[in-house]
């Protein structure tokens, strides 16, 4: 599948062997999650995010532009993913895969079609000027699992992100600095996070369809399982028990009630990690605060 | 095997004349020039731009025994086409109209050899006076890029040939106001040169189009509001429609609608619009075939529009085309 | 909205063998009112030994959404994100059910044209090229059939207009068979979890009775095939 | 043994073989090209440093993947994102015409590096070409393969006290292929075992050698229980 | 239309006639081999395609109602080189795959016995080049199921003298003889896979004494030792077959009348094609004589006619039984 990459009919078989055990090469159970680790940058909407040897980077960044005509009481917000050989050099420079393209779409899908960020509250005159988020994701290294950690990392960071605060009077809109106001957050509507399935069919395709056999599904594909795979589900969910996206881009075909439950698991995961998530962002605001704090106090004194 | 045979490439060179009979219109010298201007003052006002269009329609292969013996049928005085027709018959052309709900005018004509076109008229009120052209023709040719030249140069020969001839009066609405008519070709095989088709299926589209009942005022000099529309009761689109017919040259034979073969062993092809009882234009040469490009006979293109006017001029003929 | 019940499918209709010159296979399926063409040609010798596969048939899948096909007269660009997908997609659900490795070195190419757009895009082309591909007489392990559901004030509605789509969640599914196998499952707003299995649950039924309606039209293609060929 | 980096100077004695990382300079210097730790001995000169790609010179032994057979030699890829090296189908033991290896895309094999100039493509051979015997060498069944780094494999192969293999055979019986290129191949008898000697092996690059016990311990003690 | 009786008794016994679709399970008796159209699991078989099952011993499999043309060993077809490559030429049969024509099954110019030698190699195109047609046999499949042709003897090889016309194959039933002489000075080729060619009968052919064959040059050297009796004509034809003639890309004279007849001949088969009527040669010359009707060829691409005629053909054949 992927160029340049040979795997062994050795390691197929291993692996698929491994599986039916119930063991993964990484020695991961086949539903376990990879540990994430979740770094804020200093500056705020700035997010790197590590499982496995994966490792993805978003950055927010935001800015006043004049809203679409036909939408002119919402703000805009884009999300744009970068996957350069710099990830691995199975990713061409300048040219798009087919894996490429569904990577961005899904992450596009889950982060921005759900309505993650309300658009409407970074309206700031209608029809005139709004806030324009963008969330820049760069790929750092690949090890499976790009959609769930560029997810991971959007919505941290979105989370994480302040902007400055603004006065409007009449058309005219003034930004105050950091210094002098304290900025204001984003305002989140849910926190999607995505969870990838990948299944392997250990017998042939006429015991998919026709037999009773089921597929095998394991959690979090790490690269070797994402190279290997038959087929492949991505489950967004939130943690008010809302689905907010599947994709099942073809591949092998899967039970219906598999699918029911993969995304029973996907939920599961996703609370946990939201909650991870939001604790995290607290402690973070907890730090900032108190060093604010001393700033303040600083001033006053003199 | 490019290394040692290499120098067999070389035979497929195509021959050219000295005048480049393959682009554009009308190497013929003056004395014939006047002629043929005399006889058909109105078609001289542009001159046809069609050299890639062939490049795009699917190649076809002939062995050198089958070439001469088609091209020996052809050129002979007592013409045999391959299928047995005479130089003014079509193939036959099954059609439909008025299939698409979501569009004014609708039609789909199909040849006998496969090839088949889908044509919508889509009607937009527009503001007279900021529209230069009332009429846009958009192509969709399936397999070819919408930016090729091949499309791009079909796209533009019909263009001319709509906006120029569909009388902008047909399409008037209010003194303010007018339809714009969206032309959309999607072609979805072609295997013979594709403008007859298309032309036909676009004349059969327009015949076909019913637009909006206008309810308010015509005169509308002094009025800001835009014209206002009957809810359920259409007119029919009074037009009419100019048709290109496509005309092989073999030897001194004239055909009209030729196959792919007979295209492929054409000495040089011709493009005629009819409009109104007289040729138009665009009106110029086509490479029918890569390979087999001659200088043209201006006598040829004489007897090529008196072929096309001997069919068009009958309405008895266009009716049997269209049936 | 159109006055259906909530389990009720659009008016299906297809043919098979459309264009029985300028192609191996074809089909027309009409899903309510969306319409599409599909045209298929091959297993064939591929156009380029690039595109080569020794061990199974290269798929080439191209989608042509009219500009003429939705009310508004549109363009629509053809590398557009979203059609990429949508063909990204497919590719990998018929590579899957499609016996590709009786094919080898073969490329089978595969044209959509979508006429006009009510809803349901996805699924009016899946089933589309199921049949132009049975029309072809290339080995298939089933039928992949497809329709959408979506899910409003606590009831799932299956088969969505374009009205409703732009209003409701819902999600495509392609099934495959008779069996409860998704060969392809697409979401793309939001469905709460627990409402998820009964939003399934009709599209399964509905997909299932789409298989049957092509079943019927391919069967009786078949008859009168046969009948003429009684002649031979 | 010190570290030396390009730009250092080397003194050699007069006839020692040049190893990887150093070479000779037109007016018949020595310097070092790659940084790392400088390897001397009466006989022999080298830099031993941890790179990542494995580029092939001669009797390296490396695991490779078939990946294709073109004519009468099957193309071999040994590691990703690089050029395939070749091996020709009369390079194994027996073989002759009409005796041809049957080996499939996907199949692994143990081979020697036997030409590696730089402007032709490499080729690889699954024999020992002073016995023609198969000297452990050609297609490896079962098992499982994983990547290590290239200094890693070096150790692995040539340093005869490093621990590791002697502990782990305590632990299980294996049977084992190291790639200089990177590649280790091991087969035990059981799938579980097999994966618990792969995790231990892979574990070990990271510790010192004295760690290794500890690490084996731990990679199969959930084996036993 | 339907004439029963006659299918019954063709085929009716040993073919289920019902049609089956992808997925369908056809049997769960484990005695029955697994053939083309088919898929397995365990002892059930179920079909791959829309078709009609076929049980030919222990061999089960599904005919596809449509499909391209699936080549058998033995086949004699109509081809034409899409490409010339090392010591092989490329073949579009109307198959999946391009079949593969090996210099080494061809004669070549100079004794069909002779060896092949480099140059021939360099010289292929001189023999078969892009676009030619050729007639041929399957020699044999290869595993991925292209077909691998020879064109070893007399009857095969480059055509010449008329038109090129496509059918589906399926139209075309195996039979022993693809190659007929047909009334009115003209024969034709029914390609198993469809690809048929209509050509003025060759004097060769009609046995005549030694008169006009080719005007080109290289035919000339065996012109000499041509005019003999009977018995040693077929020496004098592999000789002159194996001559550079047969790799002519002249086409003899033809006359008007000729091509007319040839033109009618291929709107006959289009019409049998049209109407999905077994193409055989009694069908060609009936539907021939059917067309008489109609003084003009050209009158013979109208549908109407064309159902007419092809009526005709059949009611015909019924009414002899």
């Amino acid at each position: 599948m992927a160029k340049g990459i040979e795997t062994s009919a050795n390691e197929k078989a291993f692996i698929i062997d491994a599986l039916t055990q119930g063991v993964r090469t990484d020695g991961r159970k086949l539903d376990e999650y990879r540990d994430v680790k979740i770094s804020l940058g200093s500056q705020y909407g700035s997010v790197d995010v590590t499982m496995g040897e994966t490792r993805v980077l978003c950055r927010i960044s935001s800015e006043i532009v004049a809203p679409y005509e036909d939408r002119p009481f919402e703000g805009l917000f884009t999300v744009s993913t970068e996957i350069s050989p710099m990830a691995s050099p199975m990713f061409e420079q300048g040219r798009q895969s087919d894996d490429e393209l569904l990577i961005t779409r899904t992450v596009e899908k889950a982060v921005r079609r759900s309505n993650a960020l309300d658009l409407e509250s970074l309206c700031i005159i209608a029809g005139a000027k709004c806030w324009s988020i963008r969330a820049d994701v760069h790929l750092l290294n690949y090890d499976g699992g790009f959609i769930d950690a560029s997810c991971i990392a959007v919505m941290t960071a979105l989370q994480h992100y302040k902007k400055q605060d603004i006065t409007v009077s009449g058309e005219q809109v003034l930004v105050h600095d950091f210094s002098e106001r304290s900025p204001v957050g984003l305002s989140i509507l849910h926190v999607p996070i995505c969870v990838t399935f990948a299944f392997f069919n250990p017998h042939g395709v006429e015991q998919n369809i026709k037999g009773d056999a089921k597929e095998i599904y394991v959690v979090d594909p790490n690269m070797q399982e994402e190279l290997l795979k038959h087929g492949i589900l991505t489950v967004t969910i939130n943690k008010n028990r809302e689905v907010c996206q599947v994709s099942k881009a073809g591949g092998l075909p899967m039970d219906a009630l598999t699918l029911m439950e993969c995304s029973h698991k996907a939920f599961t995961i996703a609370e946990k990690l939201t909650n991870d998530i939001k604790k995290l962002i607290e402690e973070d605001d907890l730090q900032r605060k108190g060093s604010q704090w001393k700033m303040l106090s600083a001033s006053n004194d003199r | 095997m490019a290394k040692v045979l290499g120098y067999e490439y070389g035979k497929k060179e195509v021959m050219r004349t000295k005048y480049g009979v393959v682009s554009g219109l009308w190497v013929c010298a003056e004395s014939q020039y006047k002629k043929i201007r005399e006889k058909f003052p109105s078609s001289f006002d542009q001159s046809g731009h069609n050299e890639e269009v062939l490049k795009g329609t699917r190649r076809m292969l002939l062995s050198a025994t089958e070439r001469s013996y088609l091209y020996e049928s052809l050129h002979s005085k007592h013409i045999i086409r391959p299928d047995g027709r005479n130089i003014k018959q079509f193939r036959p052309i099954q059609s439909h109209t008025g299939f698409l709900e979501l569009s004014n005018g609708s039609s789909k004509i199909t040849l006998s050899d496969g090839s088949e076109c889908i044509v919508s008229i889509k009607a937009k009120v527009v503001d007279k006076a900021q529209e230069q052209d009332l009429v846009s023709v958009d192509l969709e040719i399936a397999g070819h890029r919408e930016d090729s030249p091949y499309t791009l140069s079909l796209t533009s020969t019909l263009q001319s040939l709509y906006a120029k001839h569909i009388p902008r009066e047909s399409l008037n609405l209010t003194s303010k106001f007018a339809y714009k008519l969206y032309i959309d070709i999607l072609v979805i095989a072609t295997y013979s040169h594709p403008l007859t088709m298309m032309s036909l299926a676009t004349y059969l589209a327009l015949q076909s189009t019913f637009l909006p009942k206008l309810t308010s005022s015509v005169d509308d000099k002094e009025i800001e509001e835009q014209p206002t529309f009957h809810d359920y009761e259409f007119v029919k689109l009074q037009v009419t429609v100019p048709v290109i017919f496509t005309v092989a040259v073999i030897g001194e034979n004239c055909i009209i609608d030729p196959s792919a073969e007979e295209m492929e062993v054409s000495d040089n092809g011709l493009i005629v619009s009819w409009f109104d009882g007289k040729p138009i234009s665009p009106m110029g040469t086509v490479r029918l075939s890569e390979t087999n490009i001659k200088s043209l006979n201006p006598a040829l293109i004489v007897k090529s529009v008196d072929l096309v006017s001997s069919i068009a001029n009958s309405p008895w003929n266009v009716q049997i085309i269209l049936s | 909205m159109d006055g259906r019940r909530w389990n009720e499918l659009r008016r299906f209709q297809c043919r098979i063998n459309t264009h029985p010159n300028s192609a191996d296979g074809s089909s027309f399926v009409e899903q309510g009112n969306s319409k599409v063409v599909c045209i298929v040609e091959g297993p064939m010798e591929p156009p380029s030994r690039s595109q080569l596969s020794a061990t199974e048939a290269t798929l080439n899948i191209s989608l042509n959404v009219t500009p003429f096909s939705s009310i508004d007269r549109k363009r629509r660009n053809k590398n557009e994100r979203r059609i990429q997908e949508i063909i990204t997609s497919l590719k990998r659900t018929f590579e899957q059910s499609i016996i590709t490795d009786k094919y080898p070195r073969t490329t089978i190419s595969i044209t959509c044209h979508v006429l006009t757009l009510d809803g349901g895009l996805i699924s009016a082309v899946t089933n589309s090229i199921t049949l132009a591909l049975i029309d072809a007489g290339i080995a298939m392990y089933d039928y992949i059939s497809s329709v959408s559901a979506g899910f409003y004030d606590n009831t799932p509605l299956l088969d969505l207009n374009q009205l409703e789509e732009n209003d409701l969640s819902y999600l495509t599914i392609g099934i495959v068979g008779k069996s409860e196998k998704l060969a392809l499952l697409i979401l793309e707003n939001k469905i709460p979890l627990d409402k998820l299995e009964g939003v399934l649950a009709i599209a399964v039924a509905g997909g299932h009775r789409i298989r049957d309606m092509m079943d019927k039209e391919v069967r009786r293609h078949g008859e009168l095939r046969l009948s003429k060929l009684a002649n031979k | 043994m010190s570290i030396i980096i390009p730009g250092d100077s080397v003194q050699v004695a007069n006839s020692v073989a040049l190893g990887p990382g150093v070479v000779c300079t037109r007016n018949r210097s020595v310097i070092p090209v790659t940084a790392g730790i400088l390897e001397e001995n009466s006989k022999s000169i080298h830099v031993e440093s941890n790179g990542r790609r494995y580029v092939p010179s001669t009797n390296d032994y490396v695991i490779g993947t078939v990946t294709g057979s073109f004519g009468d030699a099957f193309r071999v890829s040994l590691s990703d994102f690089t050029f395939p090296v070749s091996l020709s189908a009369m390079a194994f033991p027996n073989a002759s015409k009409k005796n041809r290896p049957n080996l499939k895309v996907g199949s692994l094999v143990y081979a020697r590096v036997s030409s590696a100039i730089p402007e032709i493509d490499v080729e690889i051979e699954c024999l020992d070409p002073t016995t023609g015997k198969d000297g452990g060498f050609g297609l490896l069944e079962g098992g499982y393969v994983f990547d290590v780094s290239l200094a890693y494999a070096r150790t692995l192969l040539f340093n005869p006290n490093y621990p590791l293999l002697n502990q782990l055979v305590k632990k299980c019986q294996f049977e084992i292929a190291i790639g200089l290129n990177g590649k280790i191949w091991i087969k035990t008898d059981d799938l579980k075992h097999t994966l618990a000697a792969a995790n231990a092996i892979k574990q070990c690059q990271l510790v010192p050698s004295s760690e290794c016990s500890n690490v084996i311990n731990s990679a199969f003690k959930s084996l036993s229980q | 239309m339907e004439d029963s009786d006659n299918a019954d008794d063709e085929d009716g016994s040993m073919q289920n006639r019902a049609i089956v679709t992808p997925g369908e399970l056809v049997t769960d008796d484990p005695v029955w081999m697994k053939g083309h159209g088919t898929y397995y699991l365990e002892n059930r078989t179920y079909s791959s395609v829309a078709g009609t099952v076929s049980r030919v011993n222990r061999l089960l499999s599904v005919i596809p109602i449509r499909g391209r043309y699936q080549p058998e060993t033995g086949d004699h077809i109509v081809g034409r080189i899409t490409e010339v490559g090392q010591k092989r030429w490329k073949v579009d049969i109307g198959a999946k795959q391009d079949a593969v024509l090996m210099l080494g099954s061809v004669n070549l110019p100079g004794g069909v016995l002779r060896r092949k030698n480099e140059a021939d190699e360099l010289q292929m195109r001189n023999f078969l080049k892009e676009g030619d047609l050729l007639n041929a046999e399957v020699q044999s499949l290869f595993q991925d199921g292209s077909a691998s042709l020879h064109t070893r003897s007399l009857k095969y090889g480059k055509l010449r003298d008329g038109v090129f016309l496509k059918v589906p194959s399926s139209l075309v039933v195996r039979s022993k003889y693809h190659s007929h002489e047909l009334p009115g000075g003209v024969s034709v080729i029914l390609g198993v896979n469809g690809y048929v060619w209509l050509r003025k009968t060759s004097d060769l052919q009609q046995q005549q004494s030694a008169s006009h064959v080719g005007k080109d040059a290289a035919a000339l050297s065996t012109r000499g030792n041509y005019s003999v009796g009977n018995a040693s004509v077929t020496i004098t034809r592999l000789e002159e077959e194996s001559s550079w003639e047969i790799y002519s890309d002249v086409n003899d004279q033809i006359s008007q009348s000729i091509r007319e007849t040839i033109t009618r001949y291929a709107n006959c088969i289009k019409i049998l094609a049209y109407c999905e009527i077994g193409i055989t040669l009694e069908r060609v010359t009936a539907c021939y004589e059917a067309s008489m009707a109609y003084d003009e060829a050209g009158k013979l691409i109208d549908r109407e006619v064309m159902e007419s005629i092809g009526d005709d053909v059949i009611t015909a054949e019924k009414y002899r039984g």
